[in-house]
């Protein structure tokens, strides 16, 4: 092992999937207790090199070498035991199979060839309460919520104990909370010289906790290079390959949210809730949206927002409370009593309960609108082939034909089809789940611009946002809910970061929840 | 539930019940069993040894005096003879054979000589072709002791006769559906070659008739069909003249199967096999018969 | 906690079922509760038991084994072509060629990536076909020098027939490993999300390939049971069993879209479809077609009991 | 309008050119078609009276009913289920048929068919509202269909059909065709007009593809794959009631039998994956020729049984691994 060589190397890797290029002649290399960034765009290929590297796809032409050794790993498995690991994007578990066995996967502890169970759990549970964690060992995965199975994936790839650590988007769902956590585990990794490769479309983390970034654009290596000295405009221009000056200020397409008018306070509202509950989880959430607003809703992680949407839009049975669109009760037993009630709802997880994946854009985009594309039984081609166009070129979805699969697409585009997908049944009300989740920067801003056009042209719009700044800034009121329960309302000058935090903890509401709160005049 | 001691309880093992020389056979057993007042109880192995051989032991669980036993296979009903004679239930053979020693390993055999029925078959066919003829076996389910041995006696006898050759043989699954489709695709690639088909039961000998008279071919006239079992719908054909001729195989065991019974009860000796008698049917008496047959 | 409530339930759904039904035939038929009957029972489920077992490590990888009743037929004539040269040999050539032909189609499904109801589908047509073309489409009987072979058929160990031991020896094994090492762990884990174990590090392939080899291994000691239990390898044995393999396990409680359920499940899944047949012979006078329609009218219902208690223990 | 980055970045999307070209291209697709080709032409060279305008309709005949069962199981796998009930289903609409042709063919053929359709709707029911796993629910009904089956014929007895109309369903011609490949033809029509052309094409594929989006989407999921489970009793019903002319006879134990695998073979080696969320109608019916041809020409060239079954599983296999998808 020559001193001073790079913990890893990889050297020119390209990677193609049937005929197009995914990745084309690649370099990334990583010391010893560093932190290295790696962005792009949606499809820049940051997931596809880091699937190389832990041997989950086959490269077609590079090399990696690993202390100065050349190494080719066929295989996660062999990865694994060459100390590189990864906890992927798409998070990757055992649904039912319970936390400690997923952490221990491969290398269950055993006593005379046997699985010690006893043993296992007792280390899951050290291992969790060492790193922060409030979960049981033997809870089933499949029972925790998105941001507790990506501590599971996190709590997994740290105990392995790598040389190379792999965090793909590890903080596209984790509250405030768990990204500190995760933030100490980094800085405990790195001084034991474990070299981490940290991918996010979140630029406040990369600054806070990465050395080195390496961009991707289309594919292609644009530059490595230290963060530190590296404004974040540049960052911004050296992944979008655009000069600054193209660029203008601001950080979320929503700014100055007050020029928007908010609402029309006279008419009642569209959508109220009064004193919804039911599940598990919900318990008494009042809200209202009226025409041409943009509520946001903000919570902690498992507050229930997602079930309040849900329960709404008639996805999950509501149990108590009453739900009346313009006045008129709406009892929707299932989505589709909420579609005709003029409701539009995108989830949070586009992957499980957005997209078809085996079916064009086509007929992704059209699913929802369909009854009004037919004529005596039949889907009307020319209809629908001039609807895709519409809101193809509308939302500017970037795609070869209308007829590709959406699979193949990028994130930012897929959502955009789904937004799409609702816009074309004419919606009075949007219900949008983290609506920019793991979406690049860029189209990032395409959707928020949308949304707050849509508002602006009448729609109302229920947002639920993990990130503060995109509820701030797009908002004209925010609802916040903590365990189930509306438990403040903030409006104009109330509207703060700060306020909404203090709010999702403690709960003090600045005007009482269920009320029509005044709306400052501009 | 108490046993009634004194009650006389015979169980029938039936191979399998899918056709309706099976049927005919089980019903005949039950029809007399239900004239002479002695309980009649019948398991059915739906074509599968193994499953026979748990329903004899199912029968012998229950304690029935005598087992009357339709084998699916010559070989492997050995376990359940050996069990049946553990529990000194006398067990007697009902159309088939099965591997043991009669007197020793079960009683005795009511016998359909299957041989002999692919023998007399063939019989009638050189004798119908004046000893020439390009024939086509449609066979029974491939494995099935009926089936190679209705296919050995015919071939037996075909041996005597240098002028009559089997062109073809294919399996028929001793199906009306499956042989029609067989026979109509057979009779595309040997056409007017085929002058007579022999049809290990009747089901597939109707089967052929309806392929051949779609492949334009007159069954009767130009082809020469004959076939095992003297079901109804057979002998109406036999009647009509599109079948030749059909050897009966007598599924009718119940007076037979209860007298041997009584005989045993009364503690006579019995021979080792007792042949039931198989008739013959042309178009010379098939009409007379067609009313009283299954 | 949840988790082992859940499969709890899961198995006492068929458990209460088999109980049910025990307790029916004690009532109705004075030699149901018999030692003698219920030996049967045992002993006559014993190889498709064994089927059901491979079929369980099958599907709770998430996969499918429709070739199982192709193969006890091609091991049980393998063990009787065999048998003149030794029980032993028939044994172990029986069971590795339905082993190998296991092999081939856990190869062709993680290997070749074909899926494995296509696969097993062909194997189950092909290997039925060898088996016919290798006897002729006739039996075979055992030779005389196959005397273990009778005895691993028809003999008893204090009182418990030889396959009766076998088949709750083999689910004990089966347990265990499923439960306690790590090879049953990966079942598991594969079945749950076949990528996500891959990614975790997991052999998924060699998991895949070891675990239909393991089915046709099974499939071929029921093979050579039955063969030695008839004393003839027949090339048409075991014709549908694929399908009441499937049934028993999925009456037991594994569920067929992987990852969850066990070996116990199985086992009492394979005694109550084996109770129920034995009810109807005790009763003796429900023709065929009747006790066709009754079986998959309570196959049906156990399955819908079953799905219910599954879900309201999920969510409850 | 808000102020907004101003981005309008350059991206490309990177499976553009490429993926169009990829479609034009001869793809996994084709492989079930370019199979069928080969079969035919080597048939034609090799075996004897195969290439004949009497053989074609041959064939055609043969896989008439096929087709029909296989046309039901191809939007059944779409969604992501399996009918395994399809031979016993044939079975009891003949048998149906059969006992009630003396009180009039219409009325006979009307409660065949609405006996089948009842038990594709149970199927559909249980599988969609009760969530049971369809290979369950359907094996359960392949075990009871048998059996209701024979109930029906009398107990087990094989029923003699001898009306002249009903006859027409399996012998009948219209000038060179036979009816009943008339009928496929129509329902392969009907299923590819309804998959491409109607809202509930899309739902079908939808449910399959990704029932909880689907759901959310307001596709009508549950009763989506009700009517498709409910289609395929129809068709095998119809191709149940065409056997049963054909034989002149309902024979309840026999009909249908295995058909389920002959169907699913068909489907499967035409190119829809097992995995739902797709179908292609074309495609089941090349599969179903596929077979057919392999069936018709092994009778022709009289091969034996044990081989034929080989040659079988080899050409399944073979067709299904040219299109299987290729690995990253
Ligand atoms: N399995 C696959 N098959 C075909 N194309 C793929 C596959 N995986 C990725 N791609 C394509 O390769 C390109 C790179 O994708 P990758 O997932 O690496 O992007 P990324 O940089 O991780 O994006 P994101 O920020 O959205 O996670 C994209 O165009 C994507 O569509
Ligand atoms: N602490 C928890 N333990 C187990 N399951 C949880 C927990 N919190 C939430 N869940 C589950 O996760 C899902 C989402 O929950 P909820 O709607 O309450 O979250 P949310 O407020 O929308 O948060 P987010 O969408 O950001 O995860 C629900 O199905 C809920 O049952
Ligand atoms: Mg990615
Ligand atoms: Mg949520």
């Amino acid at each position: 092992m020559t001193a001073g060589a790079p913990l890893l190397r990889m050297e020119g890797i390209t990677k193609r999937f049937g005929s197009a290029t995914a990745l084309d002649a690649v370099d990334l290399v990583l010391q010893r207790g560093e932190v290295h960034a790696l962005v792009g765009e949606n499809g820049a290929g940051k997931s596809t090199l880091v699937k190389i590297l832990t041997g989950a796809y086959r490269r077609d032409t590079g090399t990696v070498e690993l202390e100065g050794q050349p190494v080719s790993f066929d295989t996660p498995a062999e990865a694994q035991a060459a100390g590189v690991c990864a906890v992927h994007q798409e998070i990757h578990l055992l649904t039912h199979r319970t936390v400690a066995e997923n952490i221990y996967l491969g290398r269950e502890p055993r006593r005379w060839g046997f699985v010690d169970w006893r043993r296992m759990n007792a280390d899951a549970a050290a291992l969790l309460l060492d790193l922060g964690l409030d979960m049981q060992p033997d809870a089933v995965v499949g029972s925790l919520n998105t941001a507790r199975q990506q501590m599971v994936a996190i709590a997994r790839g740290v105990s392995l104990g790598a040389r190379v650590l792999v965090l793909d988007e590890p903080t596209s769902s984790l509250s405030p909370r768990e990204v500190s956590i995760l933030y100490a585990l980094v800085a405990r990794l790195k001084a034991q010289g474990t070299a981490i490769v940290y991918i996010s479309h979140r630029f406040d983390e990369l600054y806070a906790i990465c050395d080195r970034v390496t961009v991707l654009r289309d594919g292609r290596l644009v530059e490595t290079r230290p963060l530190a000295g590296l404004e974040r405009l540049d960052l911004v221009c050296l992944m979008l390959g655009k000069r600054r000056d193209e660029l203008r200020h601001g950080t979320t397409a929503f700014a100055e949210h007050q020029a928007r008018t908010a609402g029309e306070p006279t008419t009642a509202p569209l959508l109220e809730t009064e004193h919804v509950g039911g599940g598990s989880r919900l318990r008494d959430v009042s809200l209202q949206v009226r025409r041409g607003e943009i509520v946001g809703l903000a919570g902690l992680l498992g507050s229930g927002r997602t079930e309040t949407a849900r329960a709404v839009f008639g996805a999950d049975p509501c149990a108590r409370g009453k739900v009346s669109i313009q006045g008129k009760r709406l009892d929707a037993r299932s989505p589709d009593d909420a579609i005709r009630a003029g409701i539009g709802f995108v989830s949070e997880d586009r992957k499980a309960e957005g997209i078809i994946p085996e079916l064009s854009i086509r007929e992704n985009l059209t699913l929802a609108a369909l009854p009004l594309l037919t004529r005596y039984g039949v889907v009307s081609r020319r209809r629908q082939r001039e609807m895709v166009d519409r809101f193809m070129e509308r939302l500017g979805i970037k795609a070869s034909s209308a007829d590709q699969r959406i699979r193949e697409l990028s994130g930012g585009n897929q959502q955009k089809v789904l937004l799409a997908r609702w816009l074309c049944t004419s919606p009075r009300l949007l219900i949008l789940d983290e609506p920019t989740r793991g979406i690049d920067i860029g189209a990032k801003g395409e959707i928020q611009g949308l949304v707050n056009e849509l508002a602006t042209d009448g729609m109302a719009v229920l947002m639920i946002s993990s990130e503060l700044e995109e509820l701030v800034e797009g908002s004209t009121r925010v609802v916040v809910l903590r365990d189930g329960e509306s438990v403040a309302e903030l409006s104009g000058d109330q509207l703060s970061q700060q306020a909404i935090i203090h709010a999702m903890a403690e709960g003090g509401s600045t005007s009482s929840p269920g009320i029509a709160p005044d709306h400052p005049v501009h | 539930a108490k046993r009634d001691a004194n009650r006389f309880v015979v169980g029938f093992s039936q191979m399998e019940s899918d056709n309706p020389w099976r049927l005919a056979e089980t019903k005949s057993l039950r029809d007399e069993a239900a004239k002479r007042g002695i309980q009649l109880v019948v398991t059915d192995a739906q074509g599968q040894t193994a499953k026979q051989v748990a329903d004899v032991e199912d029968l012998i669980a229950r304690h029935v005096n005598v087992i009357l036993l339709a084998p699916r296979e010559f070989d492997g009903l050995v376990p359940a003879l050996q069990a049946a004679k553990a529990a000194k239930i006398p067990v007697i053979l009902v159309d088939r054979a099965a591997a043991g020693t009669p007197g020793q390993d079960y009683v005795t055999l009511l016998a359909s000589n299957f041989v002999e029925q692919g023998r007399r078959a063939a019989e009638w066919l050189a004798a119908q072709t004046n000893g020439k003829a390009n024939i086509v076996e449609l066979s029974g389910t491939p494995g099935a002791s009926v089936a190679t041995d209705r296919a050995k006696g015919f071939r037996d006898e075909l041996a005597k006769h240098p002028g009559m050759k089997i062109i073809a043989s294919q399996t028929g699954n001793f199906s009306r559906a499956t042989a029609q489709g067989v026979m109509q695709n057979v009779a595309q690639s040997l056409g007017a070659q085929i002058t007579a088909v022999y049809a290990h039961n009747d089901e597939m000998a109707l089967g052929a008739v309806q392929a051949l008279i779609a492949a334009g071919r007159k069954p009767g006239t130009d082809v020469t069909i004959v076939s095992v079992d003297g079901e109804r719908a057979a002998l109406e054909a036999v009647a009509r003249g599109d079948l030749g001729a059909t050897v009966e195989s007598n599924p009718r065991f119940g007076p037979l199967a209860f007298d041997t019974i009584d005989r045993l009860r009364k503690g006579e000796t019995l021979p080792p096999k007792i042949l039931i008698t198989d008739r013959f049917f042309d178009k010379s008496n098939a009409k007379q018969f067609v009313a009283d047959a299954y | 906690m949840g988790a082992r409530a859940v499969s709890l339930l899961q198995r006492s759904g068929a458990l209460v079922a088999l109980v049910a039904a025990i307790v029916v035939g004690a009532m109705r038929y004075y030699d149901f509760l018999t030692a003698e009957n219920l030996l049967n029972v045992l002993r006559q489920n014993s190889m498709l038991g064994l089927v059901a077992l491979g079929m369980t490590f099958v599907i709770l990888t998430g996969g499918i084994d429709l070739s199982v009743g192709s193969l006890v037929a091609v091991a049980g004539v393998v063990a009787a072509r065999l048998s003149p040269a030794g029980s032993l040999v028939a044994l172990v050539c029986g069971i590795a060629a339905a082993a190998l032909l296991g092999l081939v189609n856990g190869v062709l499904i993680s290997k070749v990536r074909i899926q494995p109801f296509i696969v097993t589908l062909a194997m189950m047509i092909a290997a039925r076909g060898a088996a016919l073309a290798a006897t002729s489409e006739q039996s075979v009987s055992l030779g005389a020098a196959a005397s273990g072979l009778a005895w691993l058929g028809r003999g008893d160990v204090g009182g418990l027939p030889v396959p009766v031991l076998l088949l709750l020896l083999a689910y004990l094994v089966g347990w265990v490993a499923l439960r306690y090492t790590r090879f049953g762990r990966y079942v598991f884990a594969i079945g749950d999300s076949e990528e996500a174990a891959r990614l975790m590090g997991l052999p998924a392939d060699r998991i895949v390939m070891a675990t239909y080899a393991l089915s046709g291994a099974l499939a071929g000691l029921a093979g050579v049971i039955l063969t030695a239990r008839l004393g003839a390898g027949q090339p048409v044995a075991a014709t549908g069993w694929e399908l009441d393999a499937i049934a028993a396990v999925v009456v037991g409680g594994t569920l067929l879209s992987g990852g969850q359920g066990g070996a116990g499940s199985t086992l009492i899944g394979v005694l109550l479809l084996g109770v129920i047949f034995n009810l109807f012979n005790l009763e003796g006078t429900i023709t065929p077609w009747w006790q066709w329609v009754m079986r998959g009218a309570f196959l049906l219902v156990v399955v819908v009991v079953q799905g219910r208690l599954q879900r309201r223990e999920a969510h409850g | 309008m808000a102020q907004s980055l101003g981005l309008e970045p350059a991206r490309r999307a990177p499976a553009a050119a490429p993926a169009s070209l990829r479609r034009h291209l001869p793809g996994p697709q084709y492989a079930a078609l370019g199979a069928l080709v080969v079969l035919v032409v080597a048939n034609a060279v090799f075996t004897p009276h195969f290439a004949s305008t009497s053989n074609l309709w041959n064939v055609l005949l043969q896989v008439s009913t096929v087709v029909l069962a296989a046309v039901g199981m191809t939007l059944v796998i779409a969604t992501g289920g399996i009918d395994l009930s399809v031979g016993s289903v044939m079975a009891c609409a003949g048998a149906v048929a059969a006992v009630l042709l003396e009180r009039g063919t219409v009325l006979a053929v009307i409660a065949a068919l609405a006996v089948a359709t009842l038990i594709g709707v149970v199927n559909g029911t249980l599988i969609a509202t009760m969530r049971v796993q369809p290979i369950v629910v359907t094996l359960a009904t392949l075990i009871a269909g048998r059996g209701i089956a024979q109930v029906i014929s009398h107990d087990g007895e094989l029923v003699t059909i001898s009306d002249p109309a009903f006859m027409q369903l399996g012998r009948g011609y219209a000038g060179p065709v036979p009816v009943q490949v008339l009928i496929a033809l129509a329902a392969v029509a009907v299923a590819l007009f309804l998959l491409r052309s109607t809202p509930f094409g899309r739902y079908v594929l939808a449910a399959g593809g990704n029932p909880a989006a689907a759901r959310l989407a307001g596709v009508p999921v549950p009763r989506t794959i009700m009517t498709v489970y409910a289609a395929s009793g129809l068709l095998a019903g119809i191709a149940g009631l065409i056997v049963a002319s054909r034989l002149g006879a309902s024979d309840a134990a026999k009909i249908g039998q295995n058909m389920e695998l002959d169907a699913i073979a068909a489907v499967v080696v035409g190119g829809t994956a097992l995995s739902g969320g797709r179908a292609t109608i074309v495609g089941t019916v090349i599969g179903a020729l596929i077979m057919q041809v392999i069936a018709t020409s092994f009778n022709m060239l009289l091969v034996p049984y044990a081989w034929s079954l080989a040659l079988k599983a080899a050409i399944i296999l073979v067709a299904v691994y040219l299109q299987r998808p290729r690995r990253v």
